[in-house]
């Protein structure tokens, strides 16, 4: 039967490999829906030769769970997998993946050098296999220096970040380093756990120091309730961050008053969205019944990278798609982009200002 | 008063209760004696519905209670005071006796009732806010049993009150066993001191194993040579 | 200076949500010695009722404290009979498996039933901030602390002053007694586990309006700084329970507020080892050795 | 020396000998595909956990929630000379090194804090295990949050071997006179004590025999999985490793092993329930334990004689 | 030959004085009965004794080698290792364990090897397994509970357990054994068979031996000395005879007739 839009009755699966329980879940579960939603458009899409049926796993946001679920996609026969979210799971699930010949393309595993065999040697080989497409964390808290010092004129920074991730951890340094580079300097260091509410205490040691701006490294779940608490103990001075940033979630727990001055660094941003950007933000609108955050477009377009890939090469070798992918222009919802040697993403790094809560300007950054 | 009817209990595969047939009159004292581990305690627990009989019938003024729930055998009359006194700790002594009362709604009965209790057990009422733990075991047997006069009960059973004490409490406890008899609450005494049992009660029955062995008046088993060798160590 | 009594309010109130939680974790434990590691995920789901009681039925804040204590109430009720009861002649560490398991399947369902994205929680009460000699406090704090305050003194009321209390009691020090004085020790055990979880989801709603966030996991590390809470004021003692809570939350805000925030918790258990090594049965304990 | 070939111990050689060569044999043969060889490596690390934890909670009866500081510990040790050195030599520098750590800390925990009971030795050993666990958060040699990608380095012989030897350790231990010590301890302390056992030296033991072993997991973890950060090694861990000790009987090494063997095939078999995973665990663990409540063996230990007098009793039963 | 000095020890709970200036000095080989009210603090003495409860106040001499030896405050288990041990007014058995088991626990100072040679197997070890398991059995024979060896301490009647905890406690090697009430919960036959059982083991193991009980039958029969306490204080000392003819005991212990 031909039940979509694939012209051969061969049914192509794609690994969805998540963090859908436990601590990571909130971001897995948003990139569930992202990978569903381009499956099904795949299979909507009448030029597309395949139809595609997506496996789900939960890692439960554990690494020991994820090499088994790695290696049962592996017994399922899927030619690629999507996931997992976070770091941690990603670097169990890349060798196993990797060498099996099975293709991953991480939606948002962000770590420095986490396409390489060995992270900690800039020299090493890089994972034939996998891929990724956000940009490294690195890449983002450089690019927010940069922006810092240069358009918001800032020299004091404190900064507030999670101690818990790796996310956190990544930023915060590149951050710092090309901040000193540039002649600022990072005034206060502190630190929460993912999982905290209450940040008063710091705050209100901040709140008596003197800096010009407040970066946060670190997710929307604590990052809203910590703008919050800091506008209201009136730290009213620029707040800057991540993409961790990028959620309707941030708005609702900081309230849009207190999002003013806010600025953070993406790959996705809906001002002035494209057609293709639109479309997505509609389709997805309509199939979930809320609009999609960065975890969602990055999930997207991850999937439609590799079924892109496979319908360009045409086949379901693994090895010819992955050759396919390592030279291919795509052109997705978070931007254009080729892959670098670490097969990572070449995105330029928007930074979105928010104003009352919306997204009301985008420029673009790259660190020097 | 209290009849019991074939009874039969079983631990998993022990069979700590065979066929036991007895009464209780109203008015009595009847003694329970046996060795360690005859299955008096068994006897007792099963009246008070702790343990439920695998078959039999225990009738207290002619309801069967083998089936209802402790709390209502307390309603209807029967109190215990447990081996080994369990009293509650953390609890002062007028806390304990208080609970004794638990299902009456009378007030001020239970306030006059209290007061007796304190009459009997003067020692009772000095350490009235101390946590019963800290009594010594004498003082802890005294008020177990006034927690269980504090119930009211037509039927007061017994288990083993002298035991640990020293001679001088053995005696007391069995005076005041008569005088709470005296003023008519019947009495199932359950107790090792074989001869003070024997001494103070109407009727007696001698478990063995599980099974009833003998029963008479008091005065025939105190004189009964059996009984003599095998638990009056004479 | 300021700055120091500011971060002991900030304390103060922090400490008020780890003692409000704790409040009911030591009353269970109290009464029948378990370690009911759920007590945190019935606090999460308190405060998931307070929030669909106020999103669709649109009430306001106190109908939603009063349905979500029922609610939690009757869950309480319901899990102890399913998941404890069972194992009330077994050992206390195997009903600790049991809570964990409860724990579990209460922290996946809500994830989900309700999604595992922070939810924003309605704002339903206004929060004036009052500046006192520099000193800012705001009107919810006050709540949270006098909230903790009246429980802890109607429920030490309960358990020391009420029949009820002492039943709790006499089925705590010896259950098979307590059933001879006409005891329904089942239904006992019940309004334990009723009151406590009450009280478990009247302190998810104050949290949630506070910090205006929830989410399903948000019991597990409350949870765990109740029960240390607990135990550091001598577990099983409700006023005890109440200064841990202040205890932990004072310490870490103080720890943090002065740039120990990457220590704090390292702090606050080296704090707790310390004091527990010099008085072994808690703050409030009474290190009665074992009469032998 | 011909007491110790007795028949007891000739059977359980003979059951770990021909244990490994049928194990690996299926493996070799492919009949265990890749996702079982990885649950069965996940398992012998639990198990190990379970035996060293068993140790302290079930025959010694001292409430610790802090065994994964320990195996923290451990898994670093191997991890961060893995880095350094790298190889097999690296890892087993890497276990010395654990063992000398944790010995260390073992003792520095359990003096002071195995004066405590129940709930409060608890939460002492959960703080502990804390404290641990932010210190290496905290590290510049361990990279933090992000913790450690290795190489896998260690085989299934490797994981084996140190199986049984770690049980051989905790099961002859628990059965010479230290043993019974440790058990005199769990039923009765002030008996113990009376009987003349210096039950602080017993506890300071077992705690430290338990964390060495606690090591050896975490080393092992290190070298066979590809990932360590520290938050793998939370107290949730701890509370893991505990409903393997407890589900499997508190005291059985028997016990824990089997435990470890169904929670993780039934943590397998559950994979392919996607998001229902975890409820359908949770409400596992509650019914297991309600059926079940002293775990799957008790305080026994599974026994082949007991084995075999049923087999034979079923058979003089049937002729 | 004296074997156990104490001189004004003193014990207080709070404001309460359990053991108050009391003084005995125990011949090697005595059998003493310790009475008294309920309360009197009996068994506070023996937990003083045996290194349960340190002393508020006061010395404890044990005589260790020919050499008076202070051991008050000591932790029980070196008491015990120097030659003290005990029964407990409420059974303390490891119930959960083997009668076999619960004697070998208490024999653990007297084994010769170490915890190496017990995880690694070596040769010590077997050698030592074999006597003490002999020797467990050897005393179970003799408190009749040879029988039972493999039954759990727990499934015993209470009689027998009161002699497993007395097998227990001379497993240790005792020099002096401490009985709190043994016969307490017996009937008057039980109490008989205690009281050979008592003789016996004094005959077979030359130990002194201090009994705590309330049946007068088993202390007035064969107890050489007794020492009644009330209050904290004690206020009598003799033999039986005195004993049961003395003014202030027969008005605090005994009642009037005996
Ligand atoms: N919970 C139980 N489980 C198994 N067996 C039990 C249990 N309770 C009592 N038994 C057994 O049942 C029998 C009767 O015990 P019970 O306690 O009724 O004796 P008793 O006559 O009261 O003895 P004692 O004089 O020691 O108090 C004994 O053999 C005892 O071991
Ligand atoms: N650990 C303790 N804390 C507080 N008080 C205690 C403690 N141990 C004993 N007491 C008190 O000391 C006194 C003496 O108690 P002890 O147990 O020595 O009496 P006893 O002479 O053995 O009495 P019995 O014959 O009833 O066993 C009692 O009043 C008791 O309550
Ligand atoms: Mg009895
Ligand atoms: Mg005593």
């Amino acid at each position: 039967s031909n039940d979509g839009g694939g012209t051969t009755d061969e049914k192509v699966s794609i690994g969805l490999h998540y963090e859908l329980k436990g601590d990571a879940a909130d971001y897995g579960n948003a990139e569930l829906r992202g990978s569903q939603l381009a499956i099904k458009l795949a299979n909507e899409n009448e030029d597309y030769q395949f139809t595609y049926e997506g496996i789900e796993y939960d890692n439960g946001s554990s690494e020991n769970e994820a090499i088994t679920i790695s290696q049962r996609l592996i017994s399922d026969g899927v030619v690629g997998v999507i996931g997992p979210s976070t770091s941690a799971p990603s670097a169990a699930t890349y060798p196993i993946l990797n060498d099996a010949q099975t293709i991953v393309v991480s939606p948002s595993a962000t770590a420095n050098n986490q396409t390489l065999v060995d992270p900690d040697d800039p020299n090493s080989d890089v994972y034939e296999y996998v891929y990724r497409v956000c940009f490294e964390d690195s890449y983002q808290g450089a690019a927010m220096a940069q922006f810092a010092v240069d358009t918001l004129g800032v020299q004091k920074v404190a900064v507030y970040g999670s101690v818990s991730s790796d996310y956190a951890k990544g930023l915060n340094t590149a951050f710092t380093e090309q901040l000193e580079k540039l002649g600022g300097q990072v005034v206060a260091n502190e630190s929460y756990q993912d999982g905290d509410t209450d940040f008063s205490a710091v705050l209100t040691s901040l709140a008596s120091q003197e800096f010009d701006a407040l970066y946060i490294p670190g997710y929307y779940n604590e990052a809203g309730l910590i703008i919050q608490q800091a506008r209201e103990l009136g730290i009213d001075c620029p707040i800057i961050g991540p993409d961790g940033f990028d959620a309707n979630t941030l708005v609702e727990l900081a309230g849009a008053d207190n999002l003013n001055d806010v600025y953070f660094t993406t790959a996705y941003t809906t001002v002035d969205a494209s057609e293709k950007l639109q479309a997505f933000i509609d389709a997805y609108t309509e199939e979930y019944g809320e609009a999609p955050a960065m975890f969602a477009a990055l999930a997207f377009d991850a999937t439609n990278l590799l079924i892109e890939a496979i319908e360009k090469a045409g086949t379901t070798d693994k090895a010819t798609v992955n050759e396919t992918i390592a030279n291919m222009e795509f052109s997705g919802v978070t931007g254009d982009f080729t892959f670098d040697e670490t097969h990572t993403p070449n995105k330029s790094v928007l930074v979105v200002e928010l104003v009352d809560g919306v997204q009301e300007t985008a420029v673009s950054v790259t660190p020097e | 008063m209290l009849e019991i009817k074939n009874l039969n209990v079983y631990y998993g595969v022990i069979h700590a209760l065979k066929d036991v047939t007895m009464c209780v009159n109203e008015g009595e004292i009847v003694a329970l004696i046996g060795a360690n581990g005859a299955g008096k305690t068994t006897l007792l627990h099963t009246i008070s519905g702790l343990i439920r009989p695998s078959q039999g019938e225990i009738l207290f003024l002619g309801k069967n209670i083998v089936k209802a729930k402790t709390r209502n055998i307390v309603e209807a009359g029967i109190t215990q005071v447990p081996e080994g006194r369990r009293t509650f700790s953390g609890l002062s002594v007028y806390e304990n006796l208080l609970m004794g009362a638990y299902l009456r709604k009378d007030k001020a009965q239970i306030k006059e009732d209290l007061e007796k209790v304190y009459e009997r057990f003067p020692i009772l009422k000095e350490r009235s806010s101390q946590d019963a733990s800290t009594l010594s075991g004498g003082e802890q047997q005294m008020l177990a049993m006034g927690r269980a006069l504090m119930a009211k009960p037509k039927i007061l059973l017994l288990d083993e009150p002298s035991m640990g004490l020293a001679p001088i409490l053995v005696k007391e406890i069995f005076k005041i066993i008569e005088d709470i008899h005296a003023q008519g609450t019947t009495v199932l005494l359950v107790e090792q001191n074989a001869r003070m049992a024997l001494s103070i009660a109407d009727r007696a029955y001698v478990l063995e194993t599980g099974k009833i062995a003998l029963s008479g008046t008091g005065e025939e088993l105190s004189n009964s040579e059996e009984i003599q060798k095998a638990y009056l160590g004479g | 200076m300021t700055v120091f009594f500011q971060q002991l309010i900030n304390g103060l109130s922090l400490g008020s949500i780890y003692a409000l939680i704790a409040l009911g974790y030591t009353m269970v434990y109290g009464i029948i010695k378990l370690i009911n590691f759920a007590h945190g995920d019935i606090y999460m789901l308190g405060a998931y009722f307070g929030f669909l009681a106020i999103t669709y039925l649109h009430v306001g804040f106190f109908p939603a404290i009063l349905i979500s204590m029922a609610l939690c109430a009757i869950l309480g009720v319901v899990i102890e009979r399913i998941a404890y009861k069972p194992l009330r002649n077994a050992t206390r560490i195997a009903a600790l498996i049991t809570a964990i398991g409860v724990s579990y399947f209460l922290e996946a369902g809500t994830q989900q039933v309700m999604g595992t994205s922070v939810r924003a929680f309605p704002q339903v009460l206004n929060n004036q901030v009052f500046n006192i000699a520099g000193l800012r406090i705001t009107e919810q704090q006050i709540y949270i602390f006098v909230t903790t305050i009246v429980l802890m003194l109607i429920l030490q009321f309960i358990v020391k002053k009420t029949k009820i209390g002492r039943a709790m009691r006499a089925v705590s020090t010896d259950s098979d007694a307590a059933r001879l004085m006409g005891i329904n020790v089942d239904a006992t055990i019940s309004i334990t586990f009723a009151i406590g979880s009450a009280l478990a989801g009247a302190a998810g709603v104050l949290v949630g309006i506070y910090y205006s966030s929830i989410n399903p996991l948000m019991g597990m590390l409350p949870g765990i700084k109740a029960f240390i809470a607990a135990v550091f004021g001598g577990i099983g003692i409700i006023p005890g329970a109440m200064f841990g809570g202040f205890f932990i939350g004072i310490c870490e805000a103080i720890v943090s507020g002065y740039g120990g925030s990457l220590f704090k918790d390292a702090v606050v258990y080296i704090i707790l080892i310390v004091i527990l090594v010099i008085k072994p049965a808690g703050l409030l304990g009474k290190n009665v050795k074992e009469k032998v | 020396m011909k007491k110790m070939l007795n028949k007891a111990n000739l059977y359980w050689l003979l059951f770990c000998v021909g244990g490994y060569a049928l194990l690996m044999g299926l493996m070799s043969a492919g009949i265990i595909d890749a996702v079982n060889q990885t649950v069965i490596q996940t398992i012998i690390v639990n198990i190990i956990l379970a035996i060293s934890l068993n140790l302290i909670i079930g025959i010694t009866g001292q409430f610790s929630l802090g065994h994964a500081g320990f195996m923290c510990v451990g898994a670093y040790s191997a991890g961060v000379m893995l880095k350094q050195i790298g190889g097999l030599n690296g890892f087993f520098i890497g276990i010395l090194i654990g063992m000398v750590i944790n010995a260390v800390l073992a003792l520095i925990v359990a003096i002071p804090t195995l004066r405590l009971k129940g709930d409060y030795l608890a939460i002492a050993t959960l703080g502990f295990g804390e404290i641990i666990r932010i210190i290496v958060l905290n590290m510049d040699i361990t990279n933090g949050a992000a913790g450690l990608v290795l190489p896998r380095v260690v085989d299934f012989t490797i994981l084996f071997v140190f199986m049984v030897v770690a049980l051989l350790i905790v099961v002859n231990f628990t059965r010479s006179a230290a043993g019974r010590a440790c058990i005199s301890i769990r039923e009765d302390e002030i008996a113990s004590e009376a009987m003349g056992i210096n039950t602080t030296k017993y506890k300071v033991i077992a705690f430290v025999i338990g964390a060495l072993i606690a090591s050896w997991a975490g080393a092992l973890y290190a070298g066979n999985f590809y990932v360590i950060n520290p938050g793998m090694f939370t107290y949730s861990k701890s509370i893991d490793i505990l409903v393997i000790v407890v589900f499997g009987g508190m005291g059985s090494m028997t016990g824990s092993v089997i435990s470890a063997v169904v929670l993780g095939f039934i943590n397998s078999f559950l994979q392919s329930f996607s998001n229902m995973r975890m409820i359908i665990y949770g409400l596992a663990l509650v019914m297991i334990m309600v059926f079940r409540p002293s775990g799957l063996l008790g305080t026994r230990e599974f026994k082949f004689s007991s084995l075999f007098k049923r087999f034979t009793k079923k058979k003089e039963a049937s002729q | 030959m004296t074997i156990l000095k104490v001189s004004d020890l003193t014990r207080n709970f709070g404001g309460l004085c359990a053991v108050n200036n009391v003084n005995m000095e125990i011949d090697e080989q005595e059998l003493i009965g310790l009475i008294g009210p309920n309360g009197a603090g009996k068994t506070t003495l023996f937990n003083l004794l045996t290194g349960v409860y340190e002393p508020s106040s006061g010395k404890i001499e044990l005589n260790v080698d020919g050499q008076m030896k202070s051991i008050g405050g000591m932790k029980p288990y070196a008491v015990t290792r120097l030659g003290l041990a005990r029964t407990f007014q409420n059974i303390r058995l490891f119930k959960d364990l083997s009668v076999l088991d619960n004697v070998k626990i208490a024999m653990h100072k007297n084994i010769k090897y170490g915890v190496l040679a017990g995880i690694f197997r070596l040769p010590a070890f077997y050698a030592e397994e074999e006597k003490v398991e002999k020797e467990a059995i050897n005393l179970l024979k003799i408190v009749r509970l040879d029988h039972k060896k493999d039954e759990f301490a727990k499934n015993l009647p209470y009689g027998e357990q009161r002699r497993l905890e007395i097998a227990r406690a001379l497993a240790t090697h005792p020099k002096i054994l401490f009985l709190d009430e043994p016969a307490a919960g017996m009937n008057p036959q039980e109490t008989g068979e205690l009281t050979a059982l008592i003789h016996e083991i004094k005959e077979k193991f030359k130990v002194t031996i201090i009994l705590i009980e309330h049946d007068m039958s088993l202390v007035m029969s064969i107890c050489e000395r007794i020492y009644v306490l009330d209050y904290g204080k004690c206020i009598a000392s003799g033999s039986p005879e005195q004993i049961k003819n003395h003014p202030r005991v027969i008005e605090a212990y005994l009642g009037e007739e005996i």
